[in-house]
């Protein structure tokens, strides 16, 4: 019973890994980052459900928290991206390199 | 509780002065050179009292606070103290820098205190949850120090790869604590460490993900091979100050945690000490050579950077979990954080405005023009570079031996051929600034004497550890 | 004498080379402040010398613990091994500042620091304090070469300094591993060299570690096939710098490997003795051949000190008394010898501004004082009976022969290769018709002719009655082979390969 | 047993101290105001005649000794002792040394003398009586010295004298060649000296490294050692005493002023070589082979020089031959074991050889430095003194009856003879007649006859008579020094063999009066022989020659000295060369260039990857990830 929930968010967990190094825009790419979280967040409420303790859906929380503040930062970033580019392809951003 | 609250005072300090600076900053009145000397007051008056606490050291050596959520040893007081100096350096240096660089505002000191408050609480951390946030209020206020100029596209995209891939790494940290709270039931340090102690690392699988993750996550911040291509496009992007800042700073935190992770339990120090092997050879030896081919002086710093996370893995590697006291993690530095930040500190009142001088060849003759500042750059050089009698050497000296102690010869051995190797690029700047006639003037005047002081006190210093060994 | 009269000796040169470096002092400031150090220093050693008793133990020690954790201390004594290296550089040196009158501060400052360095790398008898003055040693040299050094002076720095600082990391490497294993065989913290004889090494890793301090030593000599980068930088140094490298620092570089070498790793030292003596012997043959055809005199004087070096390493590879005890004189008169050849191209180069050797001649009769110097120098580095250089290589040459007699003979042939290259730069230097370079050369000035006189007169005194000098050195050396392994004394006769193999059976 | 003398080290030490007084007046004032040079003249000479002084006092306090224990000893410090090695520097005196001792200075004397008038006005006036003093006292170290090593201090010092005063008139770059060669293979031989004193020293040497207690223990040396000892020795003689192959530096020599050739490459340096054979006569009496090692090499060396000899057109480079040729003869003396023989040739052949040379210095100055005979003739009415003289000088060459060249010549052959060394017996007579021969066809050439180049001839004049004296002197030395050694053919008691007998370890061969009848009379043969075709050919004046055939090739010294170029010298550069241009560029060097090269394609190479596309970056992790998973599990199962 456990597993099925472990797979799902291993699958998920992939899915966002997969996105961030195959989706060039920044928005996709930080939704999958939050794909990646929320994975980890449904690892951990199933595991609290193992362990029958209420720690894990507190931890959540937290990640859920942190995630959110993580994201208006990132949303911050995307508008910055705009305002020098008009674009949001991550490729269009590469001055630094070498 | 009250116990509780004196052993983290300087943490209390520092986060409340950050959130003090955020309200102040609303007044126009508060203009950002009174925001520098207020957090530089604020990481001082930590400094004072976390100095007094190791002085004092009544403590215990390993004491609890908040019920095992974090700890406060000597290690940790030790991390704390080399922190709160990077970040008075900071603020003195990015006083002198904004002098020609103009985008600051009084809420970028509040958010170097936020950062420092994040690093302190990591430092402390024993609690992979605490660690998560800890990690997070140090990055994001990173994150945004590194972005903070926003007219400049270079520092914009600086902050979207550290941001992106930042996020990326903490996603596999919480992954990596999910694991191992479902393997363990509880995300404390002293449960995992109990429960490895009682069933052993390699029996549950989840736990092994689990380190596994966390380990990664960790390699990320502290720029091990092969999670270290944002470093140098980074530091390059951020403004000089925050780079030493987070050069240095970051650097500590992230090491001390991790050392306090990884000597939970012998068996998992052992588990992934092969791993440790491999990565700090090849953190050390990739970035000597992007070091090699470098241009800019900023990237250059940033790749010797890598090299020295390579040689601090060595000392992780070579720990002993038994009696864990961090000590040579800590001199190594508290030497390396002094040359580092020195170096920054003198860049960000020599990069001229708009940090127009980067590359070598910028700095062609400086000592013609500025005998002491080059003597510093090239003191601080020869620390990096690990030339007795400055404290990089001693620093080195006690890594080699500690590898070697532990039987860890050949580890030891490839530490110094890549030392050798990076002698060429930290020499190279020397030769520029002395053996070459001067191009330019250097004739801008020094707007503040901050950081020139600030340069000379960090000369003072490199020789001071080097010669007093501080053993904790 | 006084107690810390060591310290003194290393601390104070180096303090006031950086007071020099520190303050916005003029050269002439700068020229005096190191001319009066360097002869307080002088002085100093002098009553040193005076004072030092000869019992082949350290003398003059100060011990005043450092890291204890670690067991290293601030550490300092000599003994007669190291006692002459520390005269050479106090009696030498000071000539520098009566010779060159208009170097600039950085010049003298760098001079005076490095002097010290070097008095703390002979002194110390603990081996971190060692590595410690062996790496300072050579930061003034690396700035003196690529400030003040010849137009291709950048890669010539580059190249020592890379190399150099290559091999020594080596043999911090090394040095720790004997710390180590002293904890682990003794079970406590120390890094004193006396007593890292106690240790018994064995295995490859001893062998690595003996390789890590050799290579490091083999460099600084240098021994072939690690000379490469000595012509070049000898060539592009300015006089002063050269004159310090071949006269002092080269020389230091043996003595490391009698300190360390020889005690310590005494089985592997002995089964690689031979292969060390014949590159000892090839270097000094080879760089003796290359020198021969040399277009620049500086150069050649470098080749020539290159095959100098191979003689005296040659000397303290052959494991024997008289070997080594010649080897440490020879050390002495090649510093005077050669070292103040070096000085004399200085001279030659300021006054005629070349150092092509086709572009000069007769100055023997333009400047008899300065011929008479330069003749004698040269004769004392050919080793001609009755002067300093002779003793020495007599006794190397001895020792080689009873060592291994196909070496001893190779060794001889120094006499030859030796006087071929000096004399034919000796004939056209100094004879033959004037040139229009040479045409109105200034004899030595009447201060440059007494600067040089002590060392002149030196190098014949220390050729015609020695005896003083290596009643100081003998019981040194002579402890050098009492020492717990009294396998060294037996190896030489055998030949040290099959030695060290029968030691493997055992 | 030995008695310590002081005095002995004030022998060596008053021409130092001469040499070094000198040399820093001329050094001092040389550019300056010229000092007159009287008064170099004087202190010059005021050295070598203390000494020859000293030299007299030592030779009667040994003759007032019993002859079993002749021995004067000087220890003036303890030179280095390391371990077992312990060297003093100390002097003995010995019969054999005191002989040395006495002619070295009586001659070194007259030279000086002699100097004074033939250097008259050269510039560098000072500086080459500074030159022959220093020589004088080495010559005398090397004498005296008690021990091999102090032995090689002269041995080395004489060496170096030469070479200053072979290439003395600097200017002209052949004389420093000459000069340089000569050092270097002075050189070459040294290396066999103390290769020969280090076997020696680790045979015998550990206790007592000086004559007497090596000739104490020499029966503990292994033959083999001795043997090597023996030849390595040797090596050093050949060099000193230009022997074959080292022969090649004498006759260049010339090159420096006559009274040098006179002193050094004649009277005295040159036969260091013998002395030093005859000091190990104990080592070299033991070892048979070698002794006829240096016999072989001695006689063909004298028959080489002599065919050198008889076709040489420079006056003095004819006396050179002559020297090596009779330098060959004293080594056959001493190879044979006739080791007072051999001596007794040095000692009679430093009068005769010196004045012959300071005659032809005198001829020389007199034609103002002409030194080709072919441009002389006739001298004999424009200069009657030197004429005589060194007719005397050439008959004590050429082995006639009753001078002295004959008695010790004789000497040689006949112990040759006697020991049944017949081959080196019948060579010898050989080279006897040669000498003959070239002897008196120099002086025919020079004195008899017409002048062939009238301008010189008139200017011609006999030389002052602070250069004549000296040459008289050194006749009347030629004529009677042979009656020193009268064998007991001739009614005579051989003094000075019995007087060597203590210092000397030989058995004197005791042959019929036949043999040494056909001895004497073969040699007596060859003289007339050789004089009779001179004579025939040369007596009555004759044009200068040209040669062909063996002739030319005898003329050309048999292109050695080409050879020794083409093969030696030629090759010894080209190795320098190549080591400098090729091997340490692209082999010993290599290495580093590599090794930089590396780093630089290394640094570029990675400067790649940082390619700035964060997604990349990205993929490097997750790359990175996997693998280290896949380890993992690796390490699982």
């Amino acid at each position: 019973m456990i597993h099925s929930y472990l797979y799902l968010s291993i699958i998920l967990f992939c899915l966002g890994i997969v996105g961030v190094i195959s989706r060039r825009n920044v928005f996709t790419v930080f939704m999958s980052i939050e794909l990646m979280l929320n994975a980890a967040n449904l690892a951990f409420i199933a595991f609290s459900r193992v362990h029958e303790s209420m720690d894990g859906h507190v931890l959540a929380m937290m990640v859920m928290a942190v995630a959110a503040a993580e994201a208006a930062l990132a949303l911050a970033v995307v508008i910055l991206l705009h305002k020098h580019k008009s674009k949001l392809d991550t490729n269009v951003f590469s001055l630094l390199k070498g | 509780m009250t116990n509780d609250l004196m052993l983290l005072m300087p943490l209390i300090i520092v986060g409340a002065g950050a959130i003090l600076l955020m309200i102040a900053a609303t007044y126009d009145k508060f203009t950002h050179e009174l925001a520098a000397f207020g957090s530089a007051g604020i990481f001082a008056l930590a400094f004072l009292v976390q100095l007094s606490a190791c002085i004092s050291g009544n403590v215990a050596l390993f004491s609890e606070a908040f019920n095992g959520l974090l700890v406060v040893s000597s290690f940790s007081k030790a991390a704390g103290l080399i922190i709160l100096a990077c970040g008075f350096f900071t603020a003195m240096s990015s006083l002198s820098y904004f002098k020609q660089n103009f985008f600051c505002s009084s809420e970028y000191y509040s958010l170097t205190a936020f950062a420092a408050s994040g690093m302190l609480l990591l430092t402390m951390a024993q609690e992979l949850i605490s660690v998560f946030i800890a990690l997070e209020i140090m990055s994001l206020a990173i994150y945004i120090l590194v972005g903070y100029d926003r007219k400049n596209v270079i520092s914009t995209e600086a902050v979207l790869k550290y941001l992106m891939l930042g996020a990326f790494a903490g996603a596999f940290f919480t992954m990596g604590s999910a694991f191992v709270y479902g393997a363990v039931g509880s995300t404390k340090f002293v449960k995992i460490g109990q429960f490895l102690a009682a069933n052993g690392f390699l029996q549950s699988s989840l736990m092994i993900g689990g380190a596994f993750f966390i380990l990664v996550a960790f390699l990320f911040k502290a720029a091990a091979f092969p999670f270290h291509a944002w470093v140098v496009d980074v530091y390059d992007g951020a403004s000089v100050p925050v780079t030493g800042y987070m050069a240095t700073g970051l650097k500590t935190a992230i090491f001390a945690v991790f050392a306090n992770f990884l000597v939970l339990d012998d068996t998992l120090h052992k588990g992934w000490i092969n791993y440790l092997f491999y990565i700090a050879v090849l953190t050390m030896f990739v970035g000597n050579l992007i070091a090699i081919g470098q241009q800019s002086l900023k990237r250059m710093l940033a790749a010797s950077g890598i090299v020295h996370s390579g040689y601090l893995l060595i000392a992780l590697v070579a720990v002993s979990t038994s009696e864990f006291t961090g000590s040579v993690i800590a001199y190594y530095l508290a030497a390396y954080a002094a040359s580092t930040l020195g170096i920054f500190t003198a860049l960000s009142y020599l990069g001229g405005s708009g940090e127009a001088r980067k590359t070598f060849e910028d700095f062609k003759g400086l000592a013609k023009m500025r005998p002491y500042s080059a003597a510093a750059i090239s003191i601080f050089l020869l620390s990096m570079a690990g030339i007795p009698p400055t404290a990089g050497f001693m620093g080195k000296f006690y890594i080699i031996t500690s590898a070697i102690d532990s039987g860890q010869v050949t580890l030891a051995v490839l530490g110094i051929v890549s030392s050798i190797i990076s002698m060429w690029y930290y020499l190279r700047l020397i030769i520029n600034m002395y053996f070459y006639e001067a191009e330019e003037q250097f004739n801008e005047p020094v707007l503040s004497s901050y950081a020139p002081v600030c340069t000379f006190v960090l000369v003072i210093c490199v020789f001071a550890i080097s010669l007093y060994p501080i053993v904790i | 004498m006084f107690e810390h009269v060591l310290s003194v000796i290393i601390f104070l040169p180096i303090l006031a080379g950086l007071l020099l470096l520190a303050t916005p002092a003029s050269r002439t400031i700068a020229r005096f402040t190191g001319l009066i150090v360097s002869l307080a220093v002088l002085v100093l050693s002098i009553d040193l010398y005076a004072g030092f008793k000869a019992t082949g133990y350290l003398e003059f020690v100060e011990n005043i613990p450092w890291i204890e954790s670690l067991g290293v201390s601030y550490y300092l004594g000599v003994d007669g091994i190291s006692l002459f290296i520390l005269m050479a550089g106090s009696v030498l040196l000071p000539m520098v500042y009566f010779i060159f009158a208009t170097k600039e501060k950085g010049y003298y400052a760098n001079l005076l620091i490095v002097q010290g360095a070097m008095a703390g790398a002979v002194c110390a008898a603990d081996m971190v304090l060692f590595y410690i003055f062996w790496e300072v040693m050579l930061l003034p040299v690396f700035f003196m070469l690529g400030l003040y050094g010849g137009p291709k002076r950048l890669p010539a720095t580059l190249k020592i300094t890379l190399y150099t600082i290559a091999g020594s990391l080596l043999m911090l490497a090394a040095i720790i591993y004997l710390g180590v294993s002293y904890h682990a065989q003794f079970n406590e913290w120390n890094f004193a060299m006396d007593k890292m004889a106690q240790l018994n090494l064995s295995g490859r890793v001893a062998a690595i570690a003996f390789f890590g301090f050799m290579i490091a030593f083999a460099i600084k000599i240098p021994l072939f096939p690690f000379h490469t980068w000595l012509p070049d930088a000898y060539t592009e140094a300015p006089t002063a710098a050269t004159f310090v490298l071949s006269a002092i620092m080269a020389k230091i570089g043996v003595y490391g490997v009698i300190r360390f070498v020889v005690p310590v790793f005494d089985l592997e030292f002995a089964r690689f003795a031979i292969l060390l003596a014949y590159s000892g012997v090839i270097g000094m043959m080879y760089c003796g051949l290359a020198a021969i055809t040399q277009k620049d005199f500086k150069r050649m004087l470098a080749f020539s000190s290159a095959s100098h070096m191979g003689v005296i390493a040659l000397g303290v590879f052959c494991m024997n008394l008289q070997a080594l005890t010649g080897s440490i004189y020879q050390i002495v008169a090649h510093a005077t010898s050669t070292g103040v050849l070096f000085l004399f191209a200085g001279i030659l180069e300021e006054r005629t501004n070349t150092r092509t050797i086709e572009d000069l001649g007769g100055i023997a009769a333009k400047a008899p004082v300065f011929a008479v110097y330069f003749a004698i120098a040269m004769l004392a580095s050919v080793g001609l009976p009755g002067t300093s250089g002779f003793i020495g290589e007599f006794m190397i040459i001895l020792g080689a022969v009873k060592f291994n007699t196909v070496i001893g003979v190779l060794a001889g042939t120094t006499l030859i290769i030796g006087v071929c290259y000096m004399l034919w730069m000796f004939q056209r230097v100094f004879f033959e018709k004037s040139t229009a370079r040479t045409e109105n050369f200034k004899d030595l000035s009447l201060i440059e002719g007494l600067a040089f006189l002590p060392v002149i007169i030196l190098i014949i005194v220390m050729g015609i009655y020695p005896h003083p000098f290596l009643s100081k050195i003998t019981p040194a050396t002579a402890l050098q082979f009492s020492q717990p392994q009294a396998i060294i004394t037996h190896a030489p006769a055998t030949n040290a390969q099959d030695f060290g193999l029968t030691i493997e059976q055992k | 047993m030995e008695q310590s003398v002081t005095y002995l080290g004030l022998i060596p030490l008053f021409p130092l101290l001469g040499s070094v007084f000198i040399g820093l007046l001329h050094v001092f004032t040389c550019n300056k105001t010229k000092l007159p040079e009287k008064l170099y003249g004087i202190l010059a000479c005021i050295g070598p005649v203390l000494s020859f002084v000293l030299a007299l006092k030592v030779f009667f306090a040994l003759k007032g000794l019993p002859a079993a224990d002749r021995f004067l000893s000087h220890k003036a410090f303890t030179w280095f002792s390391v371990g077992e090695l312990h060297i003093d520097m100390g002097f003995l005196a010995d019969p054999l040394s005191c002989l040395m001792l006495l002619f070295v200075t009586f001659i070194g004397s007259l030279i000086h003398i002699y100097s004074i008038g033939y250097m008259g006005g050269d510039k560098n006036y000072g500086k080459f009586f500074a030159y022959m003093n220093l020589f004088l006292g080495s010559m005398l170290v090397l004498v005296l010295g008690d021990s091999p090593v102090v032995m090689f201090v002269g041995w080395e010092g004489v060496g170096l004298c030469s070479y200053l005063l072979i290439s003395f008139y600097s200017e002209d770059r052949s004389n420093v060649l000459a000069g340089n060669k000569a050092f270097i293979v002075n050189r070459i031989g040294d290396l066999g000296f103390v290769l020969g004193m280090s076997f020696l020293f680790w045979g015998i040497g550990a206790n007592g490294f000086d004559y007497l207690s090596l000739k104490a223990n020499v029966q503990h040396l292994e033959p083999t050692i001795a043997l090597v000892v023996c030849l390595l020795l040797f090596v050093g003689a050949t060099g000193k005493s230009a022997q074959i192959p080292l022969y090649v530096w004498l006759p260049d020599a010339m090159a420096g002023p006559t009274p040098v050739s006179a002193l050094i490459h004649a009277a005295t340096m040159v036969t260091a070589g013998v002395y030093m054979v005859a000091r190990f006569s104990f080592l070299y009496a033991g070892v048979e082979l070698a002794g006829s090692i240096v016999a072989w090499i001695g006689i063909l060396t004298a028959l080489l020089a002599a065919i050198f000899g008889m076709f040489q057109e420079d006056i003095k480079k004819v006396l050179a031959y002559s020297t090596v040729s009779q330098l060959g003869y004293m080594f056959a003396g001493v190879g044979v074991a006739a080791y007072s023989a051999g001596i007794f040739h040095v000692f009679t052949h430093a009068f005769f050889k010196a004045l012959l040379f300071l005659g032809a210095g005198s001829v020389i100055y007199a034609l103002h430095h002409e030194q080709n005979i072919w441009k002389m003739g006739g001298l004999k009415s424009k200069m009657p003194k030197t004429y005589l003289t060194m007719v005397v000088g050439a008959f004590a060459l050429a082995g006639c009856p009753p001078f002295s060249g004959f008695f010790s010549k004789d000497e040689i052959l006949y112990s040759a003879l006697a020991t049944g060394h017949y081959g080196i017996w019948a060579v010898g007579v050989l080279v006897a007649g040669m000498t003959a021969y070239y002897t008196f066809r120099m002086i025919f050439v020079v004195f008899h006859g017409e002048p062939r180049d009238q301008h010189a001839f008139d200017h011609a004049h006999e030389a002052p008579a602070v250069m004549t004296v000296p040459l008289i002197i050194l006749a009347v030395g030629a004529l009677f020094a042979g009656f020193l050694n009268l064998p007991a053919i001739f009614g005579g008691n051989q003094m000075v063999t019995h007087w060597l007998a203590p210092s000397l370890t030989e058995h004197h061969p005791h042959a019929s009066v036949f043999v040494e009848i056909i001895a004497i009379g073969a040699s007596i043969a060859a003289f007339a022989i050789g004089i009779k075709i001179a004579y025939a050919k040369f007596g009555h004046g004759a044009s200068a020659p040209s040669y062909t055939g063996f002739a030319d090739f005898a003329y050309h010294k048999f292109y050695v000295d080409e050879v020794y170029n083409a093969v030696i010298v030629q090759p010894y550069k080209a190795i320098g060369s190549s080591i400098w241009k090729v091997i340490e560029p692209n082999v010993t060097d290599a290495p580093v260039q590599g090794v930089s090269k590396l780093y630089t394609v290394l640094g570029t190479a990675f400067k790649v990857l940082q390619v700035g596309y964060v997604r990349v970056y990205a993929i490097y992790m997750v790359l990175g990830l996997s693998l280290m998973s896949l380890f993992l599990s690796q390490s699982l199962n």
